[in-house]
């Protein structure tokens, strides 16, 4: 993926990871993360790709240069990832402190002072639900940018009263 | 069991390296955008990895089971996926909008008409 | 007991029907015999499949989705491989042939 | 309308099949948002005989039965070729006739030849579809026009 | 049990799809072997919910036999809207050929 | 694109159940897994499935931008707006038991109508980018 | 009653705003909006700071959730400060907006212009305000994906590019602070900045903290723009539209400054951070780098609003000399400075926008005679321009005061000179801009100016007004700047 020069077949790849990392969620238990994973990976993502590479052209032109600063950077914050997680607490450990300090709260109060099974979503909307705010915030905020940015044409093809839309037009 | 303990982790981690490689090192800037992609998704692997339990399932509370995965990490990547769409989104616009007034996405052709 | 073996049984041939889709996948030589194969994945594969956890459910819900599931991708799947096809041909790509010096009859 | 009143029917079998919390609440919320669902998809004009084809009543069920056993002779035949050692193909890409008169006869059709391993629709034209068969047998058994008939006998007098 | 042998099969195409993914040699080899990765998904996620105990996770599944074939007709209408572009530009390229 | 059979008819066949299967993961976010942001992508995904295949001229007929713009602000609105109508009930801000007097029913309720505010923000703002860069030429 | 809400409300005011201005749909109804906001923005702000002055600490329960469990808003002085900043300069700058604005973006795009204004704001507020670190993130984004946009509505292309650039860098930095969040998380099983305060130090130097540390560190340093990771300021600043460089210049970067201090000092605690950790010499070092080199490029600018974001660059070095120096002057310095900068560069950026305005460029070649024929505008920049130097009787003076005292704190001279030599170097860009404007007679060709529109003076003279006036009573921002320090530093030995 990283090789390949068509840029389709790039965003082709991208949709496979995304495939792949959703059964990969299933399998470590985070089926909201899936179900998410599922709906932007296979909906909307390649869309987006495959839309921007139409307009942008669909071939890299450029082989990579100067490969050594990347591989060094990358390298670099590999090597420090590894050395963090040298004393994370294995895979799947019930002990670990992060399954520990305010986790058994929620799964212990989670369903009786919210009234909400799925935990997930207890804790997304009410106990984080200002987390969940700025999430939404983020999304309106690409929305109205992109508006911004691009604009939607009015296609003039229905006559010259229908010039007067205002979500921003484009010459 | 003890040396398998940390090889999600390390799964994570050259998933992340690949996608920062991705980032830095093309020159199209889409290429760079779908990097980008990876390297979140990377690091989105290192949260629900902590958020495991062994022999736990999904944290949707159902009388047949007693142990649960830890709902937190979840909760924190639906977030981040969300965020990651939205920069990607963001990024495609820029790109087209790049093409629109350079004629090209390629950081290198752009630089060099920038210089002129 | 005898819906479990026939669970059993019905996983085994999807899984064999799966496999020989693969195993297409890499052998065929070209998109449109690729296709052939993958469809063999995609119905017959996943029709077993399914059937083989339809008997694990029983009569529940849990089935009847099992059922939507294998509807939908009867709809979706020779859509995809037809749209597919189509802009495959679309951009140029013309089908491997068994004698490819072989003027066309 | 007609057509309208139907696709509430079905997506609210649909919701009940989904949904498996049968809380007055959530029935009602459920009648609510299939409402909703059809307003959207009238809206967008996808409600007709070709988006909710009801018309063809109890004939489709019996033509899954029929093709399914296609798709399963068929996976075997291909089965078969992709596990000879020697891949025993040869691609055909041909018009087969279609003797449907509606579009959605022809999509029908169409799909149902992809469905079935070894055959493959790659287009809709006007004088029928254009097909690639893994095969020479398999194309040639597909001009005999068995599933042909049958897809019009389905499609009815509409 | 059967469930282990069908993810394990679900696993081995998933990498024959990888392997024809990788080897192309065209983006549609790519886009097939997308395709049937996410059938494979679909049933992937199918078993690993039985073999989890949990078969209500069946809705993820779901969502993928339901919408994955979006970006399939993505493909089509790119390569339709690169030709109609295509086709435009040759006709500009010849409508002002005779222009010095 | 409209005069390509196959894709017409089962997008047709196939929209309606998409959407309503969106509407399903809004309402069930509670007992499965999904939720409001899972259900905007798939209600926008149903939306996108429909401009692909029928043009954006249609979508546009069916989903203006301009309604979308405006659907997207409410949809920020009402999750805020809850937050500010839980203030006003005497909590903090964004504390749903205050909506009721019972609080575990509040928070309950409070969770559905923010969940519908995140998904008409998201099904919105996923098809303003959708037309934005498929009207791109 | 409102009283208690109000540390939401500085938030979710702003937050709420902007879909209202979206529907709004015209751009003179927006700005009318959006200046009501940011003035009651202000007065919010205002009231917080004197509420954590005067009562401690305020904490904010968002959900009604205990904090370990629920999200937390914790006030104290640092961000109370901080958080009035932002608020005042938005409002300052807000009477300058409707011209600028109306000048660069298309009519039909300024309320969505404003809109995305106003959640750069919220974003910023978020990310001052908040007492939990993945809610952090998630301002940090907001904001982070709202500057792209602005960036990206500069009137020449190359701020398309630089806002790329900008996306692809922050999106890295921010991931890289998500990661760090991650290790902490998976350490302490909390998320609360109170909380880790009180579990992370108790870990001891494991690997996961220590990377942990280096992953944020460089985040927020990326943020922050200090060298080396400066790479995207210049021509995000050079390229956005005038409003939005004075904004970002006088906000964004402050907040990278606070988080560093949030992070630095509250989550991993003076004695981690800089005496197993070897950050005052690495941030000494960056930060007199920093210093030197985006001084000295700066003099070679020929443009000037790049001869601006370079000067950025150097004065951030201040910023990170002041942390560095990890005592109780130098973060006081540090303060001062997030504030005097804010207020100097805020005004200077006006300024340039306000020259761009009038002439349609900002070359120093066209600057020529420029002191003549826009006087108040380029006497402006004067004072501006010798606030950046340091001059006495400038609040640019005050901060670097502090930044040398500090330094011969704790001997180290050389720092101090290091500091001085940078005022040297700010007084040369600075001479050229004087050279330009008042000593090279105008192009004999040149059209008539006009002076620039009364609204836009307003805003630029204001923020430059503030500047000499916090030059000369330093009490108020030194005050309330030495009680943050002395809060932020209380664990230190």
């Amino acid at each position: 993926m990283v090789t390949l020069r068509n840029l389709l077949a790039a965003a082709l790849v991208l949709g496979i990871y995304s495939l792949v990392m959703a059964a990969l969620w299933v399998v470590l238990d985070a089926v909201d993360v899936a179900f998410t994973e599922a709906a932007v990976g296979a909906g909307v993502t390649t869309v987006f790709m495959l839309l921007a590479i139409a307009a942008t052209g669909r071939h890299e032109k450029i082989a990579h240069r100067r490969p050594w600063l990347p591989i060094l950077a990358s390298l670099a914050v590999g090597g420090l990832l590894i050395y963090g997680t040298l004393d994370l607490p294995g895979f799947g450990d019930p002990e670990a402190p992060a399954q520990q300090h305010v986790a058994p709260h929620y799964l212990e109060q989670g369903e009786a002072e919210t009234g909400v099974p799925n935990i997930v979503t207890a804790v997304l909307a009410s106990y984080r639900g200002f987390d969940t705010l700025g999430e939404v915030t983020v999304i309106f905020t690409a929305g109205i940018g992109v508006l911004l940015m691009l604009g939607i044409v009015r296609r003039r093809r229905a006559g010259a009263g229908d010039d007067d839309d205002d979500t921003g037009e484009r010459e | 069991m003890e040396a398998l303990s940390h090889v999600n982790y390390w799964a994570a981690i050259v998933l992340a390296m690949i996608g920062l490689y991705a980032v830095i090192a093309p020159s199209n800037l889409i290429k760079k955008l779908i990097g980008l992609g990876m390297f979140q998704s990377a690091i989105f692997l290192v949260y629900i990895t902590v958020g495991k339990v062994e022999g736990g399932t999904a944290p949707i509370i159902d009388s047949g089971h007693a142990v649960y995965s830890n709902p937190l990490p979840h909760v924190l990547i639906l977030t981040a996926i969300v965020v990651a769409v939205s920069t990607l989104a963001v990024g495609l616009a820029l790109a087209v909008a790049i093409k629109r007034d350079y004629g090209t996405v390629e950081e290198d052709e752009i630089d060099e008409q920038d210089r002129r | 007991m005898i819906v479990d073996i026939l669970s059993w049984i019905s996983i085994g041939i999807g899984a064999a029907f799966i496999l020989v889709g693969g195993l297409g996948l890499v052998r065929m030589p070209d998109v449109f015999t690729r296709l052939h194969a993958s469809s063999v994945a995609d119905t017959a594969g996943a029709g077993f499949i399914l059937l083989g956890f339809m008997f694990q459910a029983g009569l529940s819900l849990t089935a009847l989705k099992l059922v939507l599931i294998f509807v939908f991708l009867v709809f979706t799947a020779p859509t995809a491989s037809h749209a597919l096809a189509h802009a495959a041909l679309l951009d140029g790509i013309r089908p491997w042939t068994r004698k490819p010096k072989d003027p066309a009859p | 309308m007609r057509h309208a009143l139907s696709l509430f029917v079905g997506l609210y079998g649909l919701w009940l099949a989904l949904s498996g919390h049968y809380t007055p609440f959530l029935l009602a919320i459920g009648a609510a948002c299939t409402a909703f669902a059809v307003a959207v998809a009238l809206r967008m004009d996808v409600v007709d005989h070709e988006g909710h084809p009801i018309h063809l009543g109890y004939r489709i069920p019996l033509y899954w039965c029929w093709l399914t056993i296609q798709i399963l002779l068929s996976a075997l035949t291909v089965t078969r070729i992709v596990l000879s050692p020697r891949l025993r193909i040869d691609p055909v890409l041909e018009t087969v006739p279609s003797s449907q008169k509606s579009d959605l006869g022809k999509v029908i059709y169409a799909n149902s030849i992809t469905l079935t391993p070894g055959t493959l629709t790659t287009s809709v034209t006007a004088d029928g579809l254009e097909v690639h068969a893994l095969t020479r047998r398999g194309m040639d058994e597909l001009k005999q026009g068995g599933m042909d008939r049958r897809v019009t006998a389905v499609e009815g007098e509409s | 049990m059967m469930s282990l042998a069908a993810v394990a099969a679900l696993v081995v195409t998933v990498l024959l799809a990888l392997i024809r993914a990788y080897l192309g040699p065209t983006v549609y080899d790519r886009v097939v072997a997308v395709n049937a990765i996410g059938t494979m998904t679909v049933l992937l996620i199918a078993a690993v919910g039985f073999l989890m105990g949990r078969p209500e996770f069946l809705d993820i599944a779901l969502v993928y036999a339901l919408i994955n074939f979006i970006g399939t007709i993505a493909v089509l209408r790119y390569i339709k809207r690169r030709r109609a572009r295509d086709a435009e530009e040759a006709e500009r390229a010849e409508g002002t050929e005779g222009a010095p | 694109m409209t005069e390509h059979l196959v894709l017409r008819v089962i997008s047709k066949l196939l929209i309606p159940p998409i959407l309503l299967f969106a509407l399903y993961v809004q309402m069930h976010g509670d007992y499965g897994p999904g939720g409001g942001f899972q259900a905007g992508v798939i209600f926008g995904a149903g939306l996108i499935l429909y401009g692909l295949v029928f043009g954006t001229e249609a979508m546009r007929a069916v989903a203006p931008p301009r309604l979308l713009v405006v659907l997207a602000c409410l949809g920020v609105l009402l999750y805020a707006g809850v937050g500010v109508a839980s203030m006003i009930g005497g909590g903090e801000f964004l504390e749903y038991g205050a909506l009721s007097a019972d609080a575990t029913h509040g928070n309950h309720v409070g969770i559905i109508i923010i969940e519908i505010g995140v998904g008409i923000a998201v099904a919105s703002v996923m098809t303003i980018i959708f037309t934005a860069l498929a009207e791109w030429r | 009653m409102i009283a208690t809400h109000l540390p939401v409300l500085q938030v979710a005011v702003p937050l709420i705003a902007a879909p209202i201005c979206v529907l709004l749909r015209r751009g003179s109804y927006a700005w009318i909006f959006t200046t009501v906001i940011c003035w009651g923005l202000l007065a919010i702000a205002a009231l917080l700071l004197d509420q954590v002055m005067s009562g401690g600490a305020i904490s904010y329960r968002l959900g009604g959730w205990e904090p370990p469990i629920g999200i937390e808003y914790r006030l104290d002085g640092v961000n109370a400060f901080v958080l009035l900043i932002l608020a005042g300069t938005a409002a300052l700058m807000m009477p300058y907006a409707r011209q600028s604005v109306e000048r660069e973006v298309r009519p039909e795009r300024r309320h969505l212009f404003y809109a995305i204004f106003l959640l750069a704001l919220t974003g910023l507020l978020g990310i001052t305000a908040t007492g939990d670190v993945f809610n952090i993130y998630v301002f940090l984004e907001i904001s982070s994906l709202a500057s792209y946009v602005l960036i990206a509505q500069g009137t020449r292309r190359r701020a398309r590019t630089a806002s790329f650039q900008y996306l692809i860098i922050g999106t890295i930095g921010a991931s890289l602070i998500l990661v760090g969040v991650g290790f902490l998380y998976a350490k302490t099983g909390t998320l609360n900045i109170a909380d880790l305060a009180v579990r992370v130090p108790a870990l001891g130097e494991t690997p996961a903290v220590l990377a942990a540390f280096a992953f944020i560190t460089v985040g927020v340093l990326i943020k922050l723009a200090l060298f080396p990771f400066h790479m995207w300021l210049p021509n995000a600043y050079a390229y956005a539209p005038s409003m939005v460089s004075a904004f970002l210049a006088a906000t964004a970067t402050k907040v990278g400054a606070y988080m560093l201090l949030r992070f630095v000092f509250t989550v991993f605690g003076v004695h981690f951070a800089f005496e197993t950790m070897p950050l005052t010499e690495i941030l000494l070092a960056l930060s007199l780098i920093a210093v030197l080199a985006g001084s000295l490029v700066a003099v070679f600018q020929s443009d000037l609003k790049r001869l601006l974001a370079f000067s950025s660059v150097g004065q951030i070095g201040y910023l990170g000399v002041g942390i560095g120096l990890a005592s109780v002057t130098g973060v006081t310095g540090a303060l001062v400075h997030i504030f005097n900068h804010a207020l100097m560069k805020g005004g200077l950026f006006l300024a340039a926008g306000t020259i761009a305005y009038r002439l349609g460029a900002t070359d120093l070649s066209a600057l020529h005679g420029l002191g003549r024929r826009m006087p108040f505008t380029m006497a402006a920049v004067v004072i501006g321009g010798l606030g950046l130097v340091g001059v006495p009787i400038t609040s640019g003076f005050v901060s670097k005061w502090y930044l040398v005292q500090a330094a011969f704190e704790q001997d180290l001279w050389p720092v101090a000179l290091f500091v001085l030599a940078g005022s040297l170097i700010a007084l040369a860009y600075v001479g050229r801009v004087i050279e330009a404007a008042y000593f090279r007679p105008p192009p004999p060709d040149s059209e008539p100016v006009q002076e620039a529109p009364w609204a836009m003076q307003l805003s630029t003279w204001a923020l430059i007004a503030g500047s000499v006036y916090f030059g000369l009573h330093t009490d108020l921002t030194v005050g309330i700047a030495e009680r943050a320090a002395t809060v932020l530093l209380a664990g230190a030995p």
